[in-house]
């Protein structure tokens, strides 16, 4: 356990996001941007001083970063508690979040008047609320503080898909709600009762009393299906796609590169980290089914799609299969005794390509739809000419998601794919190959057609500014260039971690 | 004298939850609006009153008992106020009657 | 069977068929006449559990104001009440939907009757550290000291409700008035009401909020309140609703989670930790965080249910 | 049967009724209050298993009976959200069904008969 005054920085990852909302909201007027900006930099430099800080105990002790509030240690009080996973998510989380604010510098600008409008503050506090939230949903070492920070999670992400104000991304953002406030709920029941049975909602407390008995199950299955319905996992996801599509680009690279990973991580933690030896392989099993069903479902209707956005929405859904098939292949591999981390690291490496690759693509279109003035994918000639920086990311950014080497994706998928042979289960495998092929299809068919020429004297509707171009690529290109983490010589993501093997062993 | 405060709470809130019985009917039973919040605020003025004078004796303190009290007041206060709003709109035809 | 259990029994039924009430009628306003009725009962089964502290919350924020919010939307939306009941479902999904309603309502039941016994508590723990803290109330001690990082989170949901709400304004109202309706009031009876009436309920909530150290109540209970006498003088026209781009306003609502912030890394300073207090200062420092939640409660808790704004500045 | 267990299964029956009702009212507002009823079941059920950790001289788990504090105000939060995003889908569209816009469904409103 390390608690040294670094540890601090684990608060200030929460409150520092926070504390921007709260001056952004009382200066007001036409400097919430700057508020903003500012917050987002010393951000920045609190998640690097945790990345610097893992890194050294990760050469060192090998402890995950412990701060226990107020000096009450659980199961009285609450600890925050950064392992290797959560310091990775909050590094990917920093990296998109700073990028999309560099894109949105001129979409949510004040208004010349300097009077105070409607969408730049809104736009500017809801993305620090998402970013203190999804800090503390990582850093979270206690059930009920979890449920706080999902419900702080919606209540950042409804204002932003409605932010439009149209009939239809109002009905979206109702239905957002709806499905998200009945997933915490499900949530909330499931740690009630695994307070009612164990007496605290401490994770790492929790992860020592729990049993594999009827009671755990429950509860395990209560939260599960509750997180799902706010991840949009197959067939909960009807809500995402006019949700995400509906959105300015900035926000709907926010939510659909960002807040639906907050409820996924939390499943990862329920399964490997609190309830290992409650969990079955016929249950990760099933949650790999339901993966398979949306990267096939997921794909072929965003193949269908007409526009853009919902293509890039719908290939939201089918991504967020990919996260749910290291359930088995991380069990499979612990079954047999072998050594579950690939599987895990895979999974991690899937969610953070797929969160910068996504944040690209979406901030992409929305350059597209400046420079077009729509955005049907039937008639995307003269973007390359007038976007070539926008083009390239398109392309980088779906070679992640496709995972050509070497991209982040590459390295995900391989080394999902040797779980799954490693553990036997070649299904998964041949489900990851498909759903890599019909993912191509559609990214072929976008960069195509915005490489075909423009008709002669066409001039894009408006000029795009060089830095948000800028910011996209550099989003792609790290996604792009992530595989190459394989040659890091740090394993964070096993920082202060158990191997699964380990957990599960003992009856 | 203990035996004939607690008679005399026996006796009060028996004959109270008899007027809330009573008001209830009434409430279930009459035909407009205007009948059935002249059974309704006999409960809560009447009814109410004598539980809460049944009570009193029960008390401990000068304090709680004037806590108690106040409770009566507030609810009549605004038993008056919500019938005279419930039959203004009655009457001007917002609500069915 | 004893009186006892006989009143939980008859007081676990009528939960149940106002909340199936609820549920199965009609007409939406019905339904939520009925869900007010049934948070009145719900604050007796918290009374029957010896949760006085959550029975004046259930009674101030569940039954009251989410019944108020309820009713208020109820009455506005009854020109489609008809046609939203239209697409009512099939018998199939309502015999899908009376599965799975069935199957979780078997699984808790399982679960409730499988709960260790023993059972497990935090309530010795509490006893044992309550002395530090300084204050008498153990949910106050919980809220303010324990876990006092989920306070502050939770006033932070509070000011992100309330900018979600704001954020739904037309662009062209954006800093105006919410459009909180005065009621009508031909005779005048709701003026008097509230002059009489807001006065009482102030110092009611005064006392609700102070006692809360160390007694059942306690700064959201006296808050809540506190809105309600708030929203009465709105309602009555004595006073109108604020612009939501007024800095003073502002200023109030985020006095409260600022001063939480900051007490909280005085304690990292000063005691070693986030939200710690050192030796001797606990209840000060609790004493500060909650007069300064106060205010920013009340006004938040009011401003959630006046909506967003609807009037241009100056209107 | 004692005290925590009658609530206990009092709120299980709460939390199937809500569901029932989340899942098959088509109104936006009856969504929101079967919500509520399933919010109230949980707190119900997490108040009798405060009840059961009766200890230490305190007649109930004071950690359960804070945390509930913090989760009915949450809800409360929720609800004035949901209930202020369908006045204005309302007020924008003049309808408050959360359905799909597909030309069929339009056509069904437009005629606005009966239906028994």
């Amino acid at each position: 356990m390390t608690e040294s005054p670094a540890s601090l920085l684990l608060v200030l990852a929460v409150l520092l996001p926070f504390t921007g909302v709260i001056f952004g909201l009382l200066i007001g007027g036409r400097h919430v941007r700057t508020v903003a900006l500012t917050t987002v930099a010393l951000g920045l430099a609190v998640i690097g001083g945790i990345v610097w800080h893992a890194l050294g105990t990760c050469s060192g002790s090998g402890t995950a970063i412990e701060y226990v509030l107020g000096g009450w240690s659980p199961p009285l009080g609450i600890r925050l508690r950064a392992d290797g996973l959560s310091v990775l998510m909050l590094l990917a989380v920093a990296v998109v979040i700073s990028l999309v604010s560099v894109y949105a510098h001129a979409d949510f600008a004040p208004h010349d008047s300097g009077k105070e409008t409607r969408a730049p503050l809104v736009f500017w506090l809801m993305l620090l609320a998402i970013w203190g939230s999804l800090n503390l949903v990582f850093v979270s070492g206690d059930l009920f503080t979890l449920y706080v920070a999902l419900e702080l999670l919606t209540f950042a992400g409804v204002p932003l898909v409605a932010l439009d104000g149209r009939g239809e991304t109002l009905r979206a953002a109702l239905r957002y709600l709806l499905f998200a406030l009945l997933g915490s709920l499900l949530y909330l029941l499931g740690a009630v009762l695994l307070y009612g049975a164990y007496g605290t909602l401490d994770i790492q407390l929790l992860s020592q009393v729990v049993r594999p008995e009827a009671l755990s199950w429950a509860a395990l299955a209560l939260m599960t299906v509750g997180l799902l319905a706010k991840t949009a996992l197959f067939p909960l996801h009807i809500w995402l796609p006019p949700a995400h599509a509906g959105a300015p680009a900035a926000a709907s690279a926010l939510l659909s590169a960002l807040v639906v990973k907050g409820s996924w991580f939390l499943v990862l933690r329920l399964w490997f980290d609190v309830m290992p030896n409650v969990v079955t392989l016929s249950a990760a099993q099933l949650l790999a089914a339901l993966g398979a069903a949306a990267i096939i479902v997921g794909n072929i209707v965003a193949l269908r799609q007409l526009r853009l956005k919902l293509l890039i929405a719908y290939s939201t859904v089918a991504q967020i299969g990919y996260l749910f098939l290291m359930f088995p292949l991380a069990f499979g591999l612990a079954f047999a005794g072998m050594d579950s981390a690939p599987a895990l690291t895979g999974g991690m490496l899937q969610t953070i390509s797929h969160a910068l690759a996504k944040a690209a693509m979406f901030l992409a279109a929305g350059l597209i739809y400046l420079t077009l003035g729509h955005d049907r994918i039937s008639d995307l000639r003269g973007v390359a000419q007038a976007l070539p920086m926008t083009v390239t990311a398109l392309a980088l950014a779906g070679a992640s998601l496709i995972g050509l080497p070497p991209s982040g994706g590459f390295l995900a998928k391989w080394l999902l794919l040797s779980a799954a042979l490693e553990s036997g289960q070649w299904w998964w495998g041949a489900v990851m190959l498909l759903g890599g092929l019909l993912t191509s299809v559609y990214v072929f068919i976008i960069v195509v057609r915005s490489l075909a020429p423009a008709e002669a004297g066409w001039m894009p509707k408006t000029r795009v500014p060089q830095y948000q171009q800028m910011a996209v690529l550099a989003l792609a290109l790290s996604a792009f260039l992530l595989g190459l983490a394989a040659l890091s010589p740090v394993d964070l993501v096993q920082l202060g971690r158990t191997p699964l093997s380990l957990l599960r062993g003992t009856p | 004298m203990s035996l004939l405060l607690n008679l005399w709470t026996i006796l009060a809130v028996s004959l109270g939850v008899f007027f809330f019985l009573a008001g209830t009917l009434g409430l279930l039973r009459f035909p407009d609006v205007f009948t059935r919040l002249h059974a309704l605020t006999k409960a809560d003025n009447l009814g109410l009153g004598l539980v809460v004078l049944g009570l009193l004796p029960q008390m401990n303190s000068i304090h709680a008992m004037l806590k108690l009290l106040l409770i009566w007041l507030l609810v009549l206060f605004s038993g008056a106020i919500v019938s005279q709003m419930l039959a203004q709109a009655a009457r001007s035809g917002e609500i069915d009657s | 069977m004893t009186p006892s259990l006989a009143l939980n029994l008859a007081l676990a039924l009528l939960l149940l068929g106002m909340a199936g009430w609820a549920v199965l009628v009609r007409s939406t306003q019905a339904a939520v006449i009925g869900f007010m009725v049934f948070g009145l009962l719900l604050t007796l089964a918290w009374a029957r559990l010896d949760g006085l502290d959550v029975a004046l919350t259930e009674a101030a924020i569940g039954g009251g104001l989410t019944g108020f919010l309820l009713l208020g939307a109820a009455v506005r939306l009854r020109s489609v009440e008809h046609r939203a009941t239209l697409q009512a479902p099939g018998l199939a999904t309502r015999i899908l939907a009376a599965l799975a309603a069935g199957s979780v309502t078997l699984l808790l039941a399982f679960a409730v009757l499988t709960l260790p016994s023993p059972a497990p508590s935090l309530a010795p723990a509490v006893a044992e550290n309550i002395a530090m803290t300084q204050v008498g109330n153990p949910v106050t001690a919980v809220l303010l000291a324990f876990r006092a990082l989920d306070t502050l989170l939770e006033t932070l949901v509070l000011v992100l409700a309330m900018l979600g709400i704001w954020s739904l304004a037309d662009d062209r109202v954006w800093g105006g008035r919410p459009g909180f309706a005065i009621a009508h009031d031909a005779s005048g009876i709701l003026h008097y009401a509230a002059r009489i009436l807001v006065p009482i309920g102030v110092v009611i909530g005064g006392y609700i909020f102070w006692i809360g150290a160390d007694d059942p109540g306690g700064k959201f209970q006296g808050a809540t309140l506190l809105a309600a006498m708030w929203l009465l003088l709105v309602l009555a026209g004595l006073r109108d609703a604020p612009r939501v781009s007024s800095q003073a306003l502002r200023l109030w609502v985020v006095l409260g989670p600022l001063v939480f912030i900051s007490v909280g890394l005085l304690g990292s300073w000063l005691a070693g930790s986030f939200l710690g207090y050192p030796q001797g200062y606990a209840k000060l420092m609790i004493v500060t965080v909650e007069l300064a939640l106060l205010p920013s409660l009340t006004l938040i808790l009011g401003l959630l249910i006046m909506g967003a704004p609807k009037r241009e500045i100056g209107r | 049967m004692n005290t925590a267990t009658l609530f206990g299964l009092c709120a299980s029956m709460l939390i199937g009724l809500g569901l029932y009702g989340l899942l098959t009212h088509p109104h936006p507002l009856r969504k929101i209050l079967a919500l509520n009823v399933i919010g109230s079941g949980i707190f119900l059920l997490f108040g009798a298993i405060a009840f059961r950790g009766a200890a230490a001289g305190m007649n109930a788990d004071p950690v359960p009976q804070a945390l509930l504090i913090t989760g009915i105000v949450v809800a409360f939060s929720a609800s004035a959200l949901a209930v202020a995003l369908l006045l204005r889908l309302f007020e924008v569209t003049g309808d408050v069904s959360l359905a799909n816009e597909d030309p069929a469904a339009h056509k069904d409103t437009s005629k606005d008969r009966p239906h028994d």
